[in-house]
């Protein structure tokens, strides 16, 4: 195949001066001291094994923080089943849980209002509590309308699960379900 | 080959060259290495656009904020169409062609490649940067150190390969460092550890070209006869930029990616025959003005042609500049 | 450099965000910050990371394909490096790109500098002409001519430094172009012979004011050789690139960017001359105005010649604004010529028109081949091809002479690595002093 | 590997790592599938098939294998009921020209005991002829004597399961193939012969599944399809087969088994039935369990679970409490319950790390019941369109909805991520794993499970006091569960140990459900997952893969745990032959170690393991008892895997090819019989269907996964990182139809169908192509279903919805829509209206039947298309 070695470079580099000339200001003198000290900022710090919440293939993750602050997600090499690999989303998800618009506090839209409230936390909590068991109390069938006996609420529903822990599903349907309500549906449906 | 010693920067015992072998094969055109190259190094989006023809490839080019690039390329067969070329893709109007023939050809192969800096041992960046900014390191890799660089521009087009860019905003040049800090502390750069399937493959030189060399064996006993590197195991003579340390298995000619078929430092290609043009040339530019001066004076002395109207008198007494003196004065008046 | 206006879109994000008060939680979104990787230092000096094998073992353990795969043949075959060099070969040994295969670009990036490099080229070729014209007048006893030119010389590259500065992306750190000294980038030898030229001329006009001539004379003499390089390496800067318009004019460029030089630097030396006083006919005069002439006449056929050679890539000369200023800069040059080799009707002023055409039509040309270079890396048709054909051009006659270099274990050199990083931290010092100020 | 209904690379792409792998060990990689993915690229062989049509392509291998006689003889006779003789008054489609006996056309549904094998029966289980998924326990034979059902080896009997299954797919020829498919008859011979050659003694075949085929009028017979195959194959219980439904949520498997689901209890226990009179836990017991089987233990996971969740309270006196379990008595899913919202017959709804008004069918209809709501709950990590509805949406740009006139109250509660909380998800693989707490959520972002902790005490306050007998369970509700650290935060670790069950004697932790009793004597919260903190260690917690290297070490029993008792695979006794030897060295997996009389290999066997191969259950044995030594399939009431299911599935025993109940074509092989006759789909003006005979939306639409994206977008299009990547929507088109419609790649295009319109990019490819089918060409449109009309970030993309053209339906079994296959029109250009304008205002002009009472296709009429025409 055509040659492409640049030999004139390589010939002069053979004579003794320009030779060596050649080569001046490439060595350690270029090195910055900064770039001597250099090393990966996640050395020493505290490490999480966790699984990523995107897909269901359930890799491992290694979530790196620094006195309670996100400092790096990779994959868990030791996971046999990523093996510490991720993929674009799950290489993303430090950005997922630092994104732009994260929530921190709760937004309250009332009705007909035409924009977003601030809303506390516990207010909030007592607020949804009072509406779950209002909607109980109004829709409760002892009995549907062919009586049949069904102990039940058709007031309120749910949605989601796909995302959430097994912990938070089966707590969320034993409340859900002590309440009589049975519309419970998630992302399996779909 | 290696890169010469007298080029590493910073040395320490035992340090072995390390590089990318990513193996085009295995890809899977996930976009992981993007990521979390970007994740790592903590790198901006750098603009979202959707761009025609281009596939599911939407970032284009590797750029100052990114540093690993998958590139796709979608392969087409031949048939239906008649006077299709040999290698169908981003070569064919496919609308056009479904007018002029009225068929669809059919998929062939849809080819993911994930580009980064190739590190290369003759390194053209490296050659250019006037700073010292580009520096070799122990694992003769090739990075920019930031607290250096001062965005003067030339290795930008110094860059065989279009790798390395200037930043529009931040003003620094900006690229593939192989993830030098995780190096440090033992751990594999980020793309190549995210990499689902090990397209991308990390390790000591030596040993990387030793599985690319088995790997393109193997894929010619199972008829890819296509298959070979880039940037490896080649002879010194044919060797891309004196071998790179990142380098690939490619099943296409490299134009299909976006890479030239042959590639040299320019500095070390042209730096010398240039330099010794221009010394040449100036030399002669300088005797040529002092030989026509010599000329002109000697024969305005000898009442030559050019013949000065008053006598050997010397310039200063020249009646005519005697009148035009003012404006020397002036000059000086000036000062 | 030219900025885009307004910040990048990720710190307008972070400036949007409110810091949540009630939990010490940073929330600051994580939309990556630009030119550099994130922090390289430890969090812990001397800790090792969590969860991570030592010596890239993670590496290795994860690694997919083991022996129990056909991922790759492990009998190495006797022949195994030819098979898979003579595979290359077939793949990319070819010196046409194969049928049917559209280069797939971007291949290169093209040059990020704005006019403000161009400008310097020409300032930096009149200057060095002017030196020339120094030296060449001094040889010739015409000292108040001499002097006068010296005197251009500095006047053209008194503005070249502060251009250079503000190419750069971080004009505050201009000193680390002197950090080191590194021929081997024609950006770096070319930085330290502005300095030395423009030392070295400085020194001489000053000499001169002192009315030390003699000195002026020698110190005049040095900034002429530093010329000869000052004149030529911006062509060598551009031909050490990748841009194919520049790499394959490689034994052109530098000539022809001397020969803008000194017909450049003639020009303007005539005309300051005549403006102070230098009649016509005096031999000085005739002297530049055969210089011009001449340097230009060489500059249009060297130009011409190349272009000849460049075949298809030549393309980049004749469109878009490269081409419009190529025109623009021949027309000028003939025009000039023209002037020069008609028996003159029009006085004194026929012979100043054509120095002033020439001044045009050099400055056109130094822009013209920058732009030239933009538009070159852009085709990526021309990139593909010239990485093929580097076999052919003037690479033929190179003979095969396939050697590593020789491996010299190199000394560690304290000095230079102490300045190298003085100059760094000065750099920073000025840029955190600019970016307060 | 056989890869259908799946895209594995786009939307797993670590999983694809072991297929590559496995590709570099010699595997070959077959894909079908309406348009070419980058799974198709890393096949080696994929075949373009026509969105919906699978089940006759599916139908087409089964007769190719029977005909060519290359089953696994000794597998199917011994492990499958093929020689099972059925019911003499079956009949199938071939006789009834497209539905089965016991059609009753005035339901649209069927009657299902002529299905039966012969001298078997099904005990009817509570409500079982309701639209409504039916319970696991059902589909696993549940109820059923089994006893004395003929059989004939010799598969020679004309009633024998193997010869109605000859008979049943005679017509699904390759010819026929082609013309119902558009695959070339070539290309599906090399299919069909590439999975033969690979299945076997020694040789195994995976096939992948995921919504590709659930999202279908007959997405579970399509399943049920590929598991004929897999079966006759002898692939099922084996390492390298089995079937992989790649499931597309962290934790979608687990919120099945612990389900936020309306018809099952945790552990797949069927929900209460409503029906005439008051239900007992026995009726409740005999209906849902089984004499024979695993299911004969269903009554201790019942009671078990009862003590769970009321504690002491739950006595055998008040039968554990069981009465006052509210019952369900129709379809209570996700559409209809949103179909009641849009009647504003729904107050209120809590939606947690959901999307609907983007991800759910006919988005379009989701958004505006939303808008009907008296108040909804919205947790995730930001604001998103289901949130957001009021403030920005298509009807709000049309004017449709202005925000001034929308009362729904919305609360909008910042959640806590993954890597803020501890917990586990349960994987494709049923595999549980832990995440530890790395960090605190920010501001007053908390769990889940804070929340619906901390408003179960407020509800629980409320009703504290009351003497309403409706209010026991609340007041009885067993809620132990400690609060920790500033925030009282409950300790997930308490509730997994609850979940995992103790032995209330003793109070120490059972170590499975083997240990669960029906006397109040145990709790388990999920039987199933009994068994997850054996010895008291939290086994979902433990992470040593083990050397991966070593013979079976790609098990990695000792990283997480696995449902049930930790098995990797089920039903791995089938692993080995009759006599209990592996059918292959090469492929041993679980055996009969006859020195120690017990069953042993890298996998947990699931089998009990001192059961000796050649025990014969006598017939009137109940139990586990009932279960032979070589009957693999331990769930089933006869231990054997059903080719032919005779209970369990409402639309057939037995597959059968219907169209797409949206199809441009009509069905070749039963013409009379278009869509699968028992199919739902929901009467309202809001989601109108196409008409066969409607020429208006000429071509087929499928939907897609993007690697770059997640589902409908909140967790992707607002990160950066990810939206530079697939920044846009955009359309897949041939090149053909692209030049009829004047469509350029990259400029824009408009996709209608009978819901709505919306635009995108035009991406004009090869990777879909025209079908020919016989002497029709169909052309196919596939596009990704990420994109939404609002971004949380100033650098999220957004774009029009997929699911605003799609309508709901259902799926008989499981009402799942069919969103893989819908009926559309393309054209050049940007929309000139909002993607659901045409549909303003439907929801008020609802159809004649009460919108949450399903209807059949079977007894589809012009109504249907009111809100068409």
């Amino acid at each position: 195949m055509a040659s492409s070695r640049p030999r004139i470079f390589e010939g002069l580099r053979e004579l003794p001066v320009v030779g060596r000339a050649l080569d001046w200001g490439l060595g350690a003198s270029a090195a910055s001291r900064e770039t001597e000290r250099a090393g990966s900022r996640i050395a020493g710090l505290k490490v999480t094994e966790s699984v990523c919440p995107y897909c269901a293939v359930g890799c491992g993750q290694l979530v790196y923080t620094r006195d309670g602050e996100l400092v790096d997600i990779e994959g868990n090499p030791r996971s046999p089943i990523n093996q510490g690999t991720l993929c674009p989303k799950g290489a993303a998800s430090r950005q997922l849980i630092q994104q732009p618009g994260r929530l921190t506090k709760v937004r309250y839209r009332r009705p007909y209002g035409t924009d977003w409230e601030e809303l506390d936390l516990e207010q909030a909590m007592d607020m949804i509590a009072e509406r779950m068991i209002a909607a109980r109390e109004e829709h409760w069938e002892e009995r549907d309308e062919q009586g049949w006996k069904v102990d039940r609420t058709l007031g309120f529903a749910h949605l989601g699960g796909a995302t959430l822990d097994n912990e938070e599903n089966y707590l969320l349907k034993k409340l859900y379900t002590a309440m009589g309500a049975i519309q419970i549906e998630n992302q399996a449906r779909i | 080959m290696s890169a010469a010693p007298t080029e590493v920067a910073v040395r320490r015992p035992g340090a072995r060259r390390m590089g990318f072998f990513t193996d085009t094969t295995v890809c899977i055109g996930c976009k992981a290495c993007e990521v979390a190259c970007k994740q790592w190094n903590d790198l901006p989006a750098d603009g979202s656009v959707f761009r025609r023809r281009s596939s599911y490839d939407h970032t284009g080019a590797l750029s100052a904020s990114t540093w690993r690039h998958v590139r796709f390329v979608e392969q087409l067969e031949p048939a239906p169409l008649p006077d299709l070329p040999a290698y169908g893709g981003g070569d064919l109007d496919l609308v056009a062609a479904a007018e002029r023939f009225g068929g669809v050809p059919q998929m062939d192969r849809w080819l993911f490649m994930s580009d980064v800096c190739k590190h290369c041992t003759n390194a053209g960046c490296l050659d250019a940067c006037p700073t010292g900014a580009l520096i070799r390191t122990e694992f003769e890799t090739v990075i920019v150190q930031p607290d250096v660089c001062n965005g003067c521009g030339y290795c930008v087009p110094s860059c065989p390969f279009g790798v390395i860019d200037r930043d529009p905003y931040d003003g620094r040049a900006a690229k593939c460092t192989l993830c030098y800090d995780r190096l440090q502390d033992g751990l594999e750069p980020a793309c190549a550890k995210s990499c689902p399937t090990d397209s991308i493959q990390f390790g000591p030189y030596d040993e990387l070209v030793e599985v690319a060399k088995g790997r393109v064996l193997a894929l010619h006993e199972r008829g890819v006869t296509d298959a070979y590197l880039y940037g490896a195991g080649d002879e010194p003579g044919e060797q891309l930029a004196g071998e790179l340390g990142a380098f690939f298995l490619l099943t296409a000619p490299p134009e299909r990616f976006g890479l030239p078929a042959q590639a040299e430092s320019p500095a070390q290609e042209n730096g010398p025959l240039a330099t010794a043009a221009g010394l040449a040339a100036a030399a002669l530019g300088l005797a040529a003005a002092v030989a026509s001066f010599a000329r002109a004076h000697r024969a305005a002395r000898s009442g030559g042609p050019l013949r000065a109207p008053a006598s050997r008198a010397p310039l200063g007494a020249h009646p005519r500049a005697v009148r035009s003196r003012a404006p020397l004065r002036a000059l000086r008046g000036r000062r | 450099m030219s900025h885009p206006s307004g910040p990048p879109p990720e710190d307008v994000i972070r400036s949007e965000h409110r810091p949540d008060d009630r939990r010490g939680r940073d929330t600051t979104p994580a939309v990556g910050r630009r030119g550099a990787p994130a922090l390289w230092r430890r969090a812990v000096e001397g800790s090792p990371v969590a969860l991570a094998r030592r010596a890239w073992q993670d590496a290795r353990w994860s690694y997919l394909y083991k022996d129990d795969t056909a991922y790759r043949a492990r009998d190495g075959a006797a022949d195994a490096n030819a098979k898979v060099q003579a595979a290359a070969r077939r793949m990319r040994g070819a010196t046409e790109v194969p049928e049917g295969v559209e280069p797939a670009g971007p291949f290169i990036n093209a040059p990020v500098w704005t006019w403000e490099v161009p400008a310097y080229f020409f300032l930096g070729g009149v200057a060095t002409g002017s030196s020339f014209v120094a030296l060449a007048a001094d040889l010739a006893g015409d000292e108040r001519s001499a002097a006068i030119a010296r005197k251009v010389t500095m006047a053209a590259i008194g503005p070249g430094a502060p251009l250079l500065v503000l190419d750069l992306g971080r004009p505050a750190r201009f000193l680390n172009m002197m950090r080191i000294f590194k021929p081997r980038s024609a950006m770096n030898a070319g930085a330290w012979c502005l300095a030395a030229f423009s030392t070295a001329g400085a020194g001489a006009v000053a000499a001169d004011l002192l009315g030390r001539p003699r000195l002026a004379k020698v110190l005049g003499a040095k900034t002429a050789l530093l010329g000869t390089y000052l004149g030529s390496y911006t062509g060598v800067l551009l031909a050490s690139t990748a841009v194919p318009i520049w790499a394959r004019s490689r034994l052109f460029l530098p000539p022809i960017f001397v020969c803008t030089a000194v017909a450049t630097g003639a020009a303007a030396n005539r005309l300051v001359l005549a403006a102070t006083g230098v009649p016509p006919g005096h031999p000085t005069r005739n002297a530049l105005g055969t210089i011009e002439t001449a340097a230009m006449g060489a500059e249009l056929a060297l130009s011409s010649l190349n272009e000849q050679r460049l075949g298809q890539l030549a393309d980049v000369l004749d469109h878009g604004r490269a081409g419009r200023l190529f025109r623009f800069a021949k027309w000028a040059v003939r025009a000039g010529l023209l002037l020069r080799l008609t028996r003159r009707r029009l006085g004194p002023w026929q012979h100043h028109v054509a120095s002033l055409l020439y001044l045009s039509g050099g400055l056109a040309f130094r822009f013209a081949w920058i732009e030239a270079g933009r538009a070159s890396a852009a085709d990526h048709d021309a990139v593909a091809r010239t990485a093929r054909g580097k076999a052919t051009a003037d690479d033929r006659r190179t003979t095969a002479r396939a050697k590593t270099s020789a491996r010299r274990s190199p000394r560690d050199r304290r000095l230079p690595h102490l300045y190298a990083d003085a100059i760094r931290r000065l750099s920073l010092a000025v840029e955190s002093a600019v970016r307060r100020g | 590997m056989w890869i259908q209904g799946s895209s594995l690379v786009e939307a797993h792409p670590v999983g694809s790592r072991w297929a590559l792998k496995a590709r570099e060990r010699g595997a070959k990689i077959i894909h079908v599938d309406p348009h070419y993915s980058r799974t198709s690229a890393i096949s080696d062989l994929y075949v373009p098939i026509r969105a919906g049509s699978d089940i006759a392509f599916l139908g087409g291998l089964i007769r190719h294998i029977i005909e060519t006689e290359s089953y696994f003889r000794e597998y199917v006779v011994n492990y499958t009921n093929a020689a099972t003789i059925v019911n003499a008054d079956y009949r199938g489609p071939e006789e009834l020209e497209g539905v089965f006996s016991g059609f009753d056309p005035e339901s649209g549904t069927y009657d299902r005991s002529s299905w039966m094998y012969e001298g078997g029966e099904v005990a009817a289980a509570a409500g079982q002829r309701e639209h409504s998924t039916q319970a696991f326990s059902d589909r696993t034979g549940a109820g059923m004597m089994v006893g004395n059902v003929r059989s004939d080896p010799t598969l020679q009997d004309p009633r024998c399961i193997f010869q109605i299954m000859k008979r049943h797919y005679a017509r699904y020829t390759p010819e026929m193939v082609e013309r119902v498919c558009g695959v070339s008859k070539e290309q599906f011979l090399e299919v069909a012969e590439t999975l033969i050659a690979n299945s076997g003694r020694e040789r195994t075949t995976m096939l992948s599944y995921a919504v590709g085929w659930t999202q279908h009028s007959c997405g579970v017979q399509m399943i049920r399809a590929g598991t004929i195959v897999q079966l006759l194959l002898g692939n099922i219980g084996r390492p390298g087969g089995g079937i992989m439904a790649m499931r597309g949520h962290a934790s979608i498997q687990g919120s099945s088994d612990i389900p936020t689901l309306y018809e099952i209890l945790p552990g797949y226990l069927p929900m209460p039935r409503g029906r005439d009179g008051d239900l007992t836990l026995h009726d409740y017991v005999e209906g849902g369990g089984s004499k024979r089987g695993w299911w004969s233990h269903f009554d201790n996971y019942a009671v078990s679970l009862l003590k769970a969740w009321f504690g002491d309270a739950a006595t055998p006196e008040n039968d554990f409490g069981f009465g006052w379990l509210p019952k369900i008595t129709g379809n209570h899913s996700h559409y209809p319950t949103m179909l009641r919202a849009l009647d504003g017959k729904l107050d209120g709804l809590l939606v947690m790390g959901q999307n609907p008004a983007v991800g759910g069918i006919n988005s379009g209809l989701q958004r505006r019941a939303l808008a009907s709501l008296k108040w909804l709950v919205v947790r995730d990590l930001a604001d998103l369109e289901t949130a957001h509805f009021w403030k920005d949406s298509p009807e709000v740009r049309s004017g449709e909805l202005r925000p001034e006139d929308v009362g729904t109250e919305v609360f909008l509660m910042p959640a806590a991520s993954h890597v803020e909380k501890a917990g586990h998800f349960t994987n494709t693989q049923r595999l549980l794993q832990w995440r530890d707490k790395a960090l605190d959520p920010p501001g007053d972002a908390r769990s889940e499970l804070h929340f619906v902790h901390h408003v179960a005490k407020r509800v629980m306050a409320h009703y504290a006091d009351s003497e309403d007998p409706k209010d026991w369970p609340l007041r009885n509700l067993h809620w132990p569960y400690a609060e920790h650290g500033p925030e009282r935060e409950p300790d997930a670790e308490e509730v997994l140990r609850e979940i995992n069950g103790y032995d209330l004697e003793t109070g120490a932790l059972v170590d499975g459900f083997a240990q669960l009793k029906a006397d109040g004597t145990t709790s388990s919260g999920c039987w199933i997952y009994s068994g997850c903190f054996a010895d008291g260690v939290n086994q979902t917690r433990r992470r040593d893969p083990g050397d991966l290297d070593a013979p079976g070490g790609y098990v990695s029993p000792e990283w997480g745990w696995a449902w049930p008792a930790n098995r990797r695979i089920l039903y791995n006794r089938a692993s080995a032959d009759p006599s209990g030897k592996p059918w292959s060295e090469r492929k041993r997996y679980v055996w009969w170690d006859s020195e120690q009389e017990r069953w042993t290999g890298y996998d947990v066997p699931d089998f009990p393991v001192g059961k000796r191969p050649d025990y014969v259950a006598p017939d009137d044995a109940e139990g586990m008892d009932a279960i032979s030594g070589d009957d693999p399939f331990i769930m089933m009431a006869d231990g054997r895997a059903w080719l032919y299911s005779p209970s369990g599935l409402l639309d057939g025993p037995l597959p059968t090819h219907y169209e797409p109940y949206e199809s441009p074509v009509p069905n070749e092989l039963y013409p009379k019989m278009g869509a699968n006759p028992v199919a739902i789909t929901w009467a309202h003006a809001a989601n109108p269907i196409t008409a066969p005979d409607d020429e208006r939306f000429p071509h087929v639409a499928s939907t897609f996964r993007l690697t770059e994206h997640h589902t409908a977008g909140p967790m992707s299009r607002n990160l950066p990182w990810l939206a530079e990547l697939q920044p846009e929507m955009f359309f897949e088109i041939d090149p053909q139809l692209a030049a009829e419609r004047g469509i350029e790649d990259g400029g824009w295009m408009t996709v209608t169908s009978a819901r709505g319109e919306i635009e995108g990019r035009a991406s004009v490819t090869s990777r879909v192509r025209p079908l020919k089918m016989g002497d029709r060409v169909v052309h196919q449109i596939c596009m990704p279903w990420h994109w939404g009309t609002f971004a949380s970030s100033a650098q999220g993309v957004t774009g029009d919805a997929a699911n605003d053209l799609i309508a709901i339906s259902g799926d008989p079994n499981v009402s799942i829509q069919e969103s893989k296959a819908f009926r559309c029109d393309v054209r050049a250009g940007r929309r000139n209206r909002e993607s659901t304008e045409r549909q303003a205002g439907t929801q008020h002009a609802a159809g004649d039947h009460p919108p949450e009472e399903p209807r059949k296709l079977g007894q589809t009429d012009q109504a249907d298309f009111r809100g068409e025409r």
